[in-house]
């Protein structure tokens, strides 16, 4: 286990996993259960033991719709929604090398891009 | 002047190993007013005591320091033993040597050098100590039980039994609670009715119990032993001395579409009713809501067919007033409102319900006759899903944080009963955690799973849909499986949540006890007084103190009882001497010391002073009622002229501690 | 208005409404203006006065004149009517037994502040489109009208009468003050600062109580600082902790309670900003548990002797920021 | 203040608890021999509320350099709300005190409960060690009652 990932993921997230009953109410909700190959009742139980790297290896990062069903339903506000979201940004920044280094940024930008968008890309595909 | 024995204990060594209890003492004996200052080995022990008591009488001694152990753990002990030595026992202070001074420091100089501070300040304080005496206080011999539940009913027989009258308060038309409305009970399955009517008819017929239906509490006045309180006997429109409970007013009433609460809104009664057939007392009640002749002033039918002339349409509530020794709180409880769980589609299909109203669907007396029939469609529902916690067990604004415990039970009940009597039919339950533990719980629930193959499923359901062809989709995760379900059922039934009755925080409010936030009402202590409120003389009984199944609500009315009658059979009660008084030359009567007492125990009084000048002035000034006051002081700071003091704990006794331990 | 103000209690007297009248009269000087009763019209007709300089709450008067036989006739600024609310709250006064005559407010005018320009002999004075024109023993002098005004009208919370039974003129309303700019500013020095600001102001106390035997909500029947008995009772601060003592012990027993009328810092021959100490108290009140306007209404709860679970707690004071 | 041999200056502190809550909660912190200070010195009150503002002045005028309060957590006053009533007094006594200039860190209230000895302890071991850091109160003492 990971620990400085599963911290990582529990900041980012701001949810803390502990107040899980595992009742499974997200997993009963999930309108992409059967796209996902870890539902979300595990990734709040696999975030807890630390498990995290399994969780970014397998693609159902990406098939979270971020519909938000399990955040609003959970009894124990939990939110697995935001826990999915910080695994797939781990996942994402921890992708190799940089997709964009600074000095590639000034030709591509344009007068309609938004500043804030930069900045997005710059955290997102650069280390 | 004052003749102060100082008694140092070692405690074995418990003292004497950090302290130099010899210094102390001798130290100590040379503090103003001090006649004697010894030091024993166990000051607690037979022999010890008896040192205390010789030295009292030989040097007549006007007042003691003990510098011993807490005296949380044994004031008492040296408070009898100066008592027995013709000593008041308020003239007694401890020294607290050991908890505060020998056990958590390590160094002999010091922890000598606290103790006789610590030591100081306890002569300091008993030099001003006076001798207080308990007064006591009369006691009522008569009991008031509020809601008529099981819970109320037990609590009333149990003091009837030992002979007090006792009032029993219900706010409905008949007595007999949510347990009138279940069918069978777990594990025994045996009929509630069978169990609880009887019950109802001993109340009633009981000469030591009134039952007062129909009516609510609205003001509580007094303290422990000496309630007063005022019931509102709401207007039934009915006389309970002549209606004779024949039912035909019920029958020839026009107006017959009235939601009927007792079988939960599940069919109609009519706008003149009796709850059910064993209601106690069985008198009809007029609904002025649906009454034609109240709302319009024509029909009258009722009046016309009641052969003993019972109807009374011009009837009013009614407040009575009564006085009682003990007050038992058996509010009970409800199922929580669903409203907010929009995911399980309760209020969109009438085949989603609760299992209060499953209990009525199913009861031979309910709306159906006893055969389980959809609401929607009256077919024969053949898959049926149960859910389990709904609204227990949440972190959310929606429900409640605790768990409502008796649903597990019940919902095992419901399911082997529908798979006993329809045994084609396939029943569902969704659970987070099966919770059994009660004598014989857990064998009931694995005979539900292995002898009646009822479907338990770990997981909670997600979403209910109800669907064109009348069916209902629920949609859940199967956690042990690793899969998503989807169940096409015919009805679900939903475990709500049970809360505390609505009645129950304003009455605690009058009652001046304590509830937590979910509103069931707090124990004196969470295991050695669990039937006893913190305000005395307040006692609780069943679910108004938290969830409870039968058996235990019933254990709870009878300890409540036990502990109502063992306050009844006393002719009076011994106050607690360290209350507040007001210094009447001094009080404005500002009425600040009233706001900030959270026992009601201040009243004022308009009282006379003669004046310098041989006239009188007649003032307002507060007065105290020590048998209500606690004294935990709040008032003496609320008052700004100083005029209210506490025994015990004086503003002069304070300071002078403050100064010994400062000198 | 003073003219008014005397017909309107020659009518009252006249008519059996009332007995007596709580005004103000004139002593040796122009601006010496002191609280007076009043039984008959001749007595209104020589001495009542109502000015610039009339600026004394009279309510506390009520504590004794409203308890004694027939009605009371008693004229009432907007400030006042507040600090009766207040005694009728706390029953020191027969609220029945009272007719409430509600006059218009300031602004009065401080008479040390003229006397600080150098102005001397004052025989009267005039508010002249706030020119104020002085007639002295001297001749005319003449000053801005507001450099004169008493530091409670400076900074008024309110021109809206709370209660009365009567009202000569317009009523007000409630205004937006600067009242707790001075708090403010204070609260913002270091704690040394304040301390020296505080120990220059409260060592000049010289314990003539005149600040406690003006206030409206100081009417104890016998304050613990004159009962033996209190242990905290003192005579004169023979001390600086003395001197702290009185002065927060009584901000806090008026605290909650204090109207913000202003009379305590008014009458002080020392010139201590007493007022700072109640203001101090009602903003913290007003921003921790809720705007309270001690003696707006008569039943509302004073903040401490209400509380509710989630007040803030007392670490807020520590938490404050560090120096 | 006391003087000891090494010459450290040793704050005189004293600690009013509520007899249901906090000074039980100071007797198991000795029966779990915990270990705090010996600057502290409890005076018992039967609840937090019980405490004049006048004692606490008292207090510092008898040359006290640190005043803390103990009384049940908010919600479990065995008075039901005394506690409550304390909360706002000492929040605006502590302001006022505050804004006379006198040094925060010599006032403080705490909620301990009866099941809390460690929290007593470390509450006077960290007290103690923030009332040492201030020195002798000077500032609201009684000249009269310095000790030499």
């Amino acid at each position: 286990m990971n620990k400085n990932l599963k911290e990582q993921v529990l900041r980012s997230s701001g949810v803390n996993v502990l107040k899980c009953m595992r009742c499974g109410k997200c997993s009963g909700t999930c309108p992409s259960y059967d796209e996902m190959e870890y539902h979300p009742h595990q990734f709040v139980y696999m975030v807890e033991k630390g498990d995290i790297e399994t969780l970014m290896k397998s693609p159902s990062i990406y098939k979270c719709l971020t519909c938000f069903a399990c955040v609003e339903r959970c009894p124990r506000n939990v939110e697995p929604a935001k826990v999915v979201e910080a695994v797939r940004l781990a996942a994402v920044r921890q992708q190799d090398g940089n997709h964009l280094s600074p000095d590639m940024i000034p030709e591509m930008l344009d007068d309609d891009l938004p500043q804030q968008a930069i900045v997005t890309a710059l955290r997102k595909y650069a280390k | 002047m004052q003749r102060i024995g100082v008694f140092v204990c070692h405690c074995g060594t418990n003292i004497a190993a950090t302290v130099d209890v010899k210094t102390v003492a001798e130290t100590l004996g040379k503090e103003p007013g001090v006649v004697i200052s010894q030091d024993y080995q166990y000051m607690c022990s037979e022999s010890g005591q008896n040192l205390v008591k010789d030295a009292i009488k030989e040097h007549n001694l006007t007042g003691i320091v003990i510098c011993s152990c807490s005296p949380r753990m044994h004031e008492n002990t040296f408070r009898k033993a100066a008592a027995a030595a013709g000593l008041n026992p308020y003239l007694v202070e401890i020294a607290n040597i050991r908890e505060q001074c020998s056990w958590i420091h390590k160094e002999i100089a010091t922890a000598t050098e606290k103790a006789v501070i610590l030591g100081r300040a306890a002569i300091a304080k008993v030099h001003l100590n006076a001798p207080l005496t308990a007064g006591e206080s009369p006691v009522v011999k008569k009991a008031l039980v509020i809601g008529g539940g099981i819970a109320g009913i037990q609590t009333a027989l149990d003091i009837a039994e030992a002979g007090f009258d006792v009032d029993i308060v219900e706010k409905n038309p008949t007595i007999g609670g949510k347990m009138a409305q279940i069918d069978k009970t777990f594990p025994t399955l045996d009929c509630a009715a069978c169990i609880l009517t009887p019950k109802m008819v001993e109340a009633s017929q009981n000469e030591r119990i009134t039952i007062r239906s129909f009516s609510e509490v609205t003001d509580v006045k007094g303290f422990v032993g000496n309630f007063t309180v005022k019931i509102k006997k709401k207007a039934r429109y009915v006389d309970e001395t002549k209606c004779t409970g024949c039912g035909l007013c019920t029958e020839k009433c026009p107006m017959k579409k009235v939601p009927n609460e007792f079988n939960m809104g599940l069919d109609n009664r009519s706008a003149v009713y009796i709850p059910f057939a064993q209601a106690v007392p069985k008198v009809a009640t007029i609904d002025p809501n649906y009454c034609m002749m109240l709302k319009t002033g024509k029909c009258g039918v009722c009046s016309k067919v009641c052969s003993v002339g019972a109807i009374n349409y011009k009837q009013q509530d009614e407040i009575i007033e009564e006085k009682y020794g003990a007050i038992i709180v058996a509010t009970g409880f409800n199922p929580i409102s669903l409203d907010k769980y929009d995911e399980f589609a309760y209020g969109q299909s009438p085949d989603v319900v609760t299992s209060l109203e499953l209990e009525r669907l199913m009861n031979a007396a309910g709306p159906n006759g006893g055969t389980l029939l959809r609401p929607s469609d009256k077919t024969h529902p053949h898959t049926i899903v149960f859910v389990q916690c709904v609204g227990s067990r949440c972190d959310d604004s929606k429900g409640k944080p605790y768990c409502s415990k008796i649903c597990c039970m019940y919902t095992a009940k419901h399911a082997m009963l529908i798979r006993e009597k329809y045994p084609d039919t396939e029943v569902y339950v969704f659970y987070i955690d099966v919770r059994t533990p009660g004598k014989n719980f857990d064998e009931f629930y694995r005979r539900a799973v292995e002898q009646y193959n009822v479907h338990y499923i770990k997981g909670m359901v997600g979403k209910v849909t109800p669907k064109s062809d009348g069916k209902i989709d629920v949609q859940a995760s199967d956690l042990l499986a690793n899969e998503q379900l989807h169940i096409n059922a015919d009805m679900v039934v939903l475990a709500a949540a049970i809360e505390p009755d609505k009645t129950a925080r304003p009455l605690a409010t009058m009652l001046t006890t304590q509830m937590d936030t979910n509103d069931f009402f707090t124990e004196a202590h969470p295991k050695l007084r669990p039937v006893e409120s913190a305000t005395a003389g307040i006692f609780l009984s069943g679910a108004c103190q938290g969830p409870k199944d039968i058996p235990e609500t019933v254990a709870q009315a009878s300890a409540a009882a036990a502990k109502a009658i063992g306050l009844l059979c006393k002719n009076s009660i011994t106050c607690n001497p360290c209350v507040a008084h007001s210094n009447e030359l001094m009080c404005n009567g500002c009425s600040s010391c009233e706001k900030v007492c959270p026992y009601g125990a201040i009243t004022y009084i308009d009282k006379e002073f003669r004046m310098p000048d041989r006239t009188t002035k007649v003032r307002r000034v507060a007065s105290v009622n020590p048998a209500v006051c606690q004294g935990c002081g709040a008032c003496t700071v609320a008052c700004p002229s100083g005029a209210m003091d506490l025994n015990g704990f004086s503003n002069s006794q304070i300071m002078a501690e403050v100064d010994a331990i400062c000198k | 208005m003073q003219e008014a103000m005397i017909n309107k209690a020659k009518q009252l007297l006249a008519d059996g409404t009332v007995s007596r009248v709580i005004g103000w009269k004139r002593g040796e000087f122009a601006y010496d203006i002191t609280p007076a009763v009043f039984e008959t019209a001749e007595e209104l007709e020589k001495d009542f006065v109502f000015d610039d300089f009339t600026s004394a709450n009279v309510s506390k008067y009520l504590v004794k004149e409203s308890k004694k036989e027939g009605k009371v006739l008693v004229f009432l600024k907007p400030c006042d009517t507040y600090s009766l609310n207040q005694l009728t709250k706390e029953h020191r006064v027969d609220r029945d037994n009272i007719y409430v005559v509600g006059i218009p407010g300031g602004p009065k005018l401080d008479i040390e502040k003229i006397k600080a320009k150098g102005i001397t002999g004052i025989t009267s004075v005039k508010n002249d489109n706030f020119t104020l024109k002085i007639e002295t023993l001297y001749g005319e002098e003449t000053m801005p009208f507001y450099e004169a005004v008493l530091d409670k009208c400076a900074s008024c919370k309110s021109k809206k009468h709370v209660t009365y039974d009567e009202l000569i003129g317009e009523d007000g309303d409630t205004l937006e003050s600067n009242r707790f700019d001075m708090v403010e500013q204070l609260e913002n020095m270091t704690s040394q600062e304040r301390y020296d600001f505080w120990r220059s102001e409260l060592s000049k106390c010289i314990r003539c109580n005149a600040c406690r035997n003006v206030c409206p909500a100081c009417t104890c029947e016998n304050c613990v600082f004159d009962n033996p008995a209190s242990g905290i009772d003192n005579k004169a601060p023979a001390d600086s902790f003395e001197e702290n003592m009185f002065h927060i012990i009584r901000a806090f027993h008026v605290a909650g309670r204090c109207t913000d009328c202003g009379e305590c810092s008014r009458v002080c021959p020392q010139h201590i900003p007493l007022h700072l100490l109640n203001r101090k108290f009602i903003k913290d009140i007003n921003s921790l548990y809720g705007e309270y306007q001690a003696g707006a209404d008569t039943t509302s709860r004073a903040p401490l002797t209400d509380y509710t679970a989630d007040d803030c707690e007392a670490s807020i004071v520590h938490e404050r920021g560090v120096e | 203040m006391q003087v000891n041999d090494n010459k450290e200056f040793q704050p005189l502190i004293v600690a009013f608890c509520c007899n249901w809550c906090s000074y039980a909660g100071a007797d198991l912190s000795g029966t779990n021999r915990l270990n705090y200070p010996t600057n502290v010195k409890i005076i018992r009150v039967p609840c937090s509320c019980r405490v004049n503002p006048m004692f606490i002045l008292r207090a510092f005028q008898k040359g006290a350099d640190g005043v803390i309060l103990c009384g049940c957590h908010p919600g479990d006053c065995h008075y039901t709300s005394g506690n409550y009533f304390t909360r706002r007094r000492m929040t605006l006594l502590f302001s006022m005190l505050d804004f006379l200039g006198i040094e925060r860190d010599r006032t403080r209230v705490e909620w301990v409960s009866a099941a809390e000895g460690a929290k007593f302890a470390a509450t006077m071991n960290e007290f103690t060690e923030a009332v040492k850091k201030l020195g002798p109160n000077r500032r609201l003492e009684d000249l009269r009652c310095r000790k030499q």
